[in-house]
């Protein structure tokens, strides 16, 4: 043991204070158990400070100048000036307004906060390196540790994030301007949601993917709608290529890209933004001392009451496997702390709805038809154009729908695909349709608020009962 | 919490059903539903706990649906256990909430 | 009977095609009966032409132009000029194409629509009267008839809608250009959606009220928000004045007010909004040939099969009752027509969901705390404030909240009110959680994705379960 070292005891301790190990760590102080948080950056993880939320704020702040920009038909002229370094500022100060309350949140609720690197020396004691060099560390003896250490950026071969013009998401939402001319690798939910955001803001992208479509594990013609939108916004797309190198140019940078027949192409922008994936953090928890070891992914396997194999251990949030969503890493987290406590919580949630910031934005939650009928169900479909909505026209929207996909026999609703205004609170409705166990015809029955994006999704419930009145019934 | 079991495939019970299993130890997809479709309800999962059924998969049973539904524990059907759901009405003994049934369950 | 006058039957026929009418008629005609829609005006009715849709486009028109004039805080500076008369276009496009929907619809579903004004002759015929004089009439001998007359904006003494400056809300969203300054009289919803939305148009408003406060009905935290941020806007209230006359005056008009105890105060403006409610359209009629008779406020009676004294007719929408709201008027004409059909259909839905699109929103649903109370409940509230959200800080909104209400016991949930960004939306999950008898652990449970203003719902009910995240519980 290094000398100066304290050791201190612990009911729970939780490393990393994402939207996994933040909200764990709450829930088991809830619990009334004695609980300690340690992070060694910052709190609320790569969510608040580097993910959801900055991502989140930028594109808001991009849809009303661009809006606005574009408005002739509603009579509106305006040709907005957007000061990124001013909207940087705006966002730190949302960010930093988000973390300072978790922070209040965890001591309110009596969390004991720890600044440093957690490792596992044993299967009940952590040591925790403090800050910079010379700054100490310290031994926690915990009854139960939950692992939320998350994720962090994918890199591909060739491209350093150490090199300056090679940028992840998180040196994109650090900006203080605009780049005029961008390359991006990776047509995925981030990569999407930052290109559509910086054409909005007058940056002209090129988007190199080695799939061949946008948005994989989304359905077509959800895709077709996004993809048609960014293209309008100005997006070049160029799939079946992957980015295998690239170089400094006098005006930025040139990618090189390579199909699979080894055809190269290159790409000239004033950076190249990374946006491959993430990859889980387990590097930093010598999880060797307690004979825990990652699977092919990297991920940190654990069962439905988010134990790892090791009883005293738990994991959550992205390091604990797919869907990386902050929804789904609080929701371990919650299960994580009351099973810790001894409470009889599992995770059975019947679904993690999913959305897509991008132009519009997509909300998902459950099954598609393919999958219902991969299930064993024998699906029905209803659908909801929002070109029939009364609101979305209001709002001059009306590319995209609701789907709803339920069990013909029972009509159980089993999911939902919606693209289009609002897509990400739209979906909402349905993940509480599919917890319940409600019918079509719960859906069909509720009255909704007219007018509304909302009513679209009882539409689509009755289309697929064939009572719609809005859409013709097939 | 060791008898908390997990239920795969699409369970047709509202959280709080599912977690009144959970505390009573039944395995809720063993549950035959009085509700639309077979949906489970508070009633159900306690008159089947009452009834001494708990860990049983129902791989019959409408609550749970899907083909990764595995039978955690013994393997008997809910067919065999479909006399506990005798006709208990879906939101029974929820005294003056009017909101105890859902629209479905109007025929 | 007239020379001329033909005479067709008809299973169901429907007066007036609001969206209680066309709703009907198009069920109706899905459970394969003769129907018939008769309108003398526009399909559609007020909603589509005048109310709903008309208001929430100009509403969306103008929040487009002064959130963009407004975000110099996020580093957006831009300047809009609004063309009102080209925003009337955009908004009468989108009018004729959701009104061309309606007869589509009709058609497609079979309905047979006839232009003219019917009156009943007995209780299973109407004589239809087409356009103007000489257009001849017919009769037509239904075995059903559902009556969806709808409403009218109410007058008040002094104040007719015939004299140029005394605007109804129709007059007004007929508008070619903003009047600079107004004097709208009423602050009920419509009062405050037109208010706000000139506000924002550059409109200098003034708006007098007889009671002592904005929105009646509306708890006082919710009326709070949406008058303070009326006032940011610059609107002037002024409470317990009842408008009592109007003189023109070189540049408009002056309107005179008058408090309970006889104290008269004049206001200027270019123009004057009569904004005081709306009043059953039945007198176009000749209901005593059928031997109903309106109720004191004017309203047809009706059961909970939307059925009056006479067997044979159903009313539906505005003209039977409150709350006048376009989707209960759709409900009760699904009912309606299923009743028609010899469907075992009834008006037993638990609650109407309502919206106020004022900035921001105000969304409700079921029973308030009082009400619950009042309705042998012993109440339990969680609440959840927009300033803690994620998403609604990374819109730049930070006023308001989610309130849940449930009931202790059971944690069954009785109602909801949310003020705030996207209300009129959200309050759909809590809508369809109340029909499904949902409880606070069911709503709590359901995952919600992040960042969205949805998971307030969540935090909501959580919080009024004590075991809220993002809120201290008490
Ligand atoms: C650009 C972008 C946009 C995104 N948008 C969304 C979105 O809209 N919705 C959504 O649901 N998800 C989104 N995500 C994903 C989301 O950020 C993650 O799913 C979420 O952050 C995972 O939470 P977590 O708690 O598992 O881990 P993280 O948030 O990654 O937090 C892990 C924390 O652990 C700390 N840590 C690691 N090792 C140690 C150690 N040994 N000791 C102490 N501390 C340690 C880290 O410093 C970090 O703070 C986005 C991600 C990115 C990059
Ligand atoms: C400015 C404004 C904003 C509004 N905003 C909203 C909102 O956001 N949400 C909401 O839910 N509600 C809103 N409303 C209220 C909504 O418009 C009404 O609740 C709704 O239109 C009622 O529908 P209805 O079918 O009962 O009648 P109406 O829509 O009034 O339609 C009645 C129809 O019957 C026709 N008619 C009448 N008599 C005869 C006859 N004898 N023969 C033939 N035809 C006849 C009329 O011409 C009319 O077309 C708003 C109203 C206004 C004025």
């Amino acid at each position: 043991m290094v000398v100066g070292d304290i050791s201190t005891g612990t009911d729970v301790a939780v490393i990393g204070a994402g939207p996994g190990g933040y909200v764990a760590a709450i829930r088991a102080a809830q619990e009334g158990l004695d609980t300690t948080l340690i992070e060694r950056d910052a709190y609320g993880g790569v969510c608040l400070n580097h993910g959801c939320i900055p991502s989140k704020a930028f594109i808001h702040g991009a849809d009303v100048a661009h809006e606005a920009g574009n408005a002739e038909e509603l009579g509106i002229h305006a040709d907005p000036a957007v000061d990124v370094a001013q909207m940087q500022e705006w966002k730190s100060g949302v960010v930093d307004r988000l973390t300072g309350g978790v922070e209040k949140l965890c001591k309110a609720n009596g969390v004991n906060l720890i600044e440093g690197t957690a490792t596992f020396a044993d299967e009940n004691k952590l040591r925790v390196a403090h800050g910079g060099e010379g700054q100490g560390s310290e031994s926690i003896e915990f009854e139960h540790a939950i692992v939320a250490t998350g994720s962090r950026p994918m890199q591909i071969p060739g491209f350093d994030f150490a090199d300056d013009p090679v940028l992840s998401s998180r040196d994109l939402l650090g900006m203080e301007a605009v780049p005029d001319r961008l390359v991006v690798v990776g047509a995925g939910y981030i990569g999407m949601e930052l290109s559509t955001m910086l054409a909005k803001l007058g940056t002209d992208v090129t988007v190199v993917e080695m799939l061949e479509d946008v948005l994989p594990g989304y359905e077509d013609d959800v895709k077709r709608i996004v993809r048609k939108r960014a293209e309008e916004l100005g997006i070049e797309f160029h799939f079946g290529e992957g980015a295998s190198a690239w170089r400094e140019s006098p005006n930025g940078v040139v990618v090189t890209t390579e199909t699979e027949d080894g055809m190269e192409t290159e790409y000239a922008g004033d950076a190249v933004l990374v946006a491959v994936g993430r990859e889980p953090v387990t590097d930093t928890l010598e999880l060797g001392a307690v004979g825990l070891e990652p699977d092919d992914r990297g991920f940190i396997e654990t069962d439905h009451q988010a134990r790892t194999d090791v009883d005293s251990i738990f994991a959550v949030g992205d390091v604990a496997g797919e869907p990386m969503l902050a929804h789904k890493a609080s929701k371990e987290g919650i299960v994580a702390a009351e099973v810790a406590a001894g409470e009889p919580a599992a995770l059975d949630y019947q679904a993690v709805p999913a959305a897509v910031f991008t132009e519009p934005e997509i909300g998902t939650v459950g099954m598609t038809e393919a999958e219902a009928e991969e299930a064993g169900f024998d699906p029905v479909v209803g659908q909801m154009p929002f070109n029939a909505s009364g609101r979305a026209l209001t709002m001059g929207e009306s590319d995209g729908f609701v789907r709803v996909v339920a069990d013909e026999e029972t009509g159980f609703v089993l999911g939902g695909q919606i693209v289009g205004p609002e897509a990400s609170e739209l979906v909402a409705e349905l993940a509480l349709a599919i917890e319940m166990g409600a019918t079509l015809e719960d859906v069909a029955a509720t009255i909704h608020t007219h007018p509304t994006l909302a009513e679209a999704v009882m539409e689509a419930a009755e289309n697929a009962m064939g009572t719609a009145i809005h859409t013709l019934n097939r | 919490a060791d008898a908390v079991e997990a239920t795969e495939g699409r369970v047709f019970a509202p959280p709080s059903a599912r977690r009144l299993a959970r505390e009573l130890g039944v395995n809720v997809a063993a549950v035959n539903g009085s509700g639309p479709g077979g949906r489970v309800t508070d009633a159900d999962v306690r008159n089947h706990a009452e009834s001494g059924g708990t860990g049983e998969t129902g791989g019959e049973a409408k609550a749970s649906k899907g083909p990764k539904q595995v039978d955690m524990s013994s393997g008997k059907s809910a067919v065999s256990r479909r006399e506990d759901a005798d006709g208990e009405p879906a939101g029974a003994g929820t005294g003056g909430a009017s909101a105890s049934a859902a629209p479905s369950t109007v025929e």
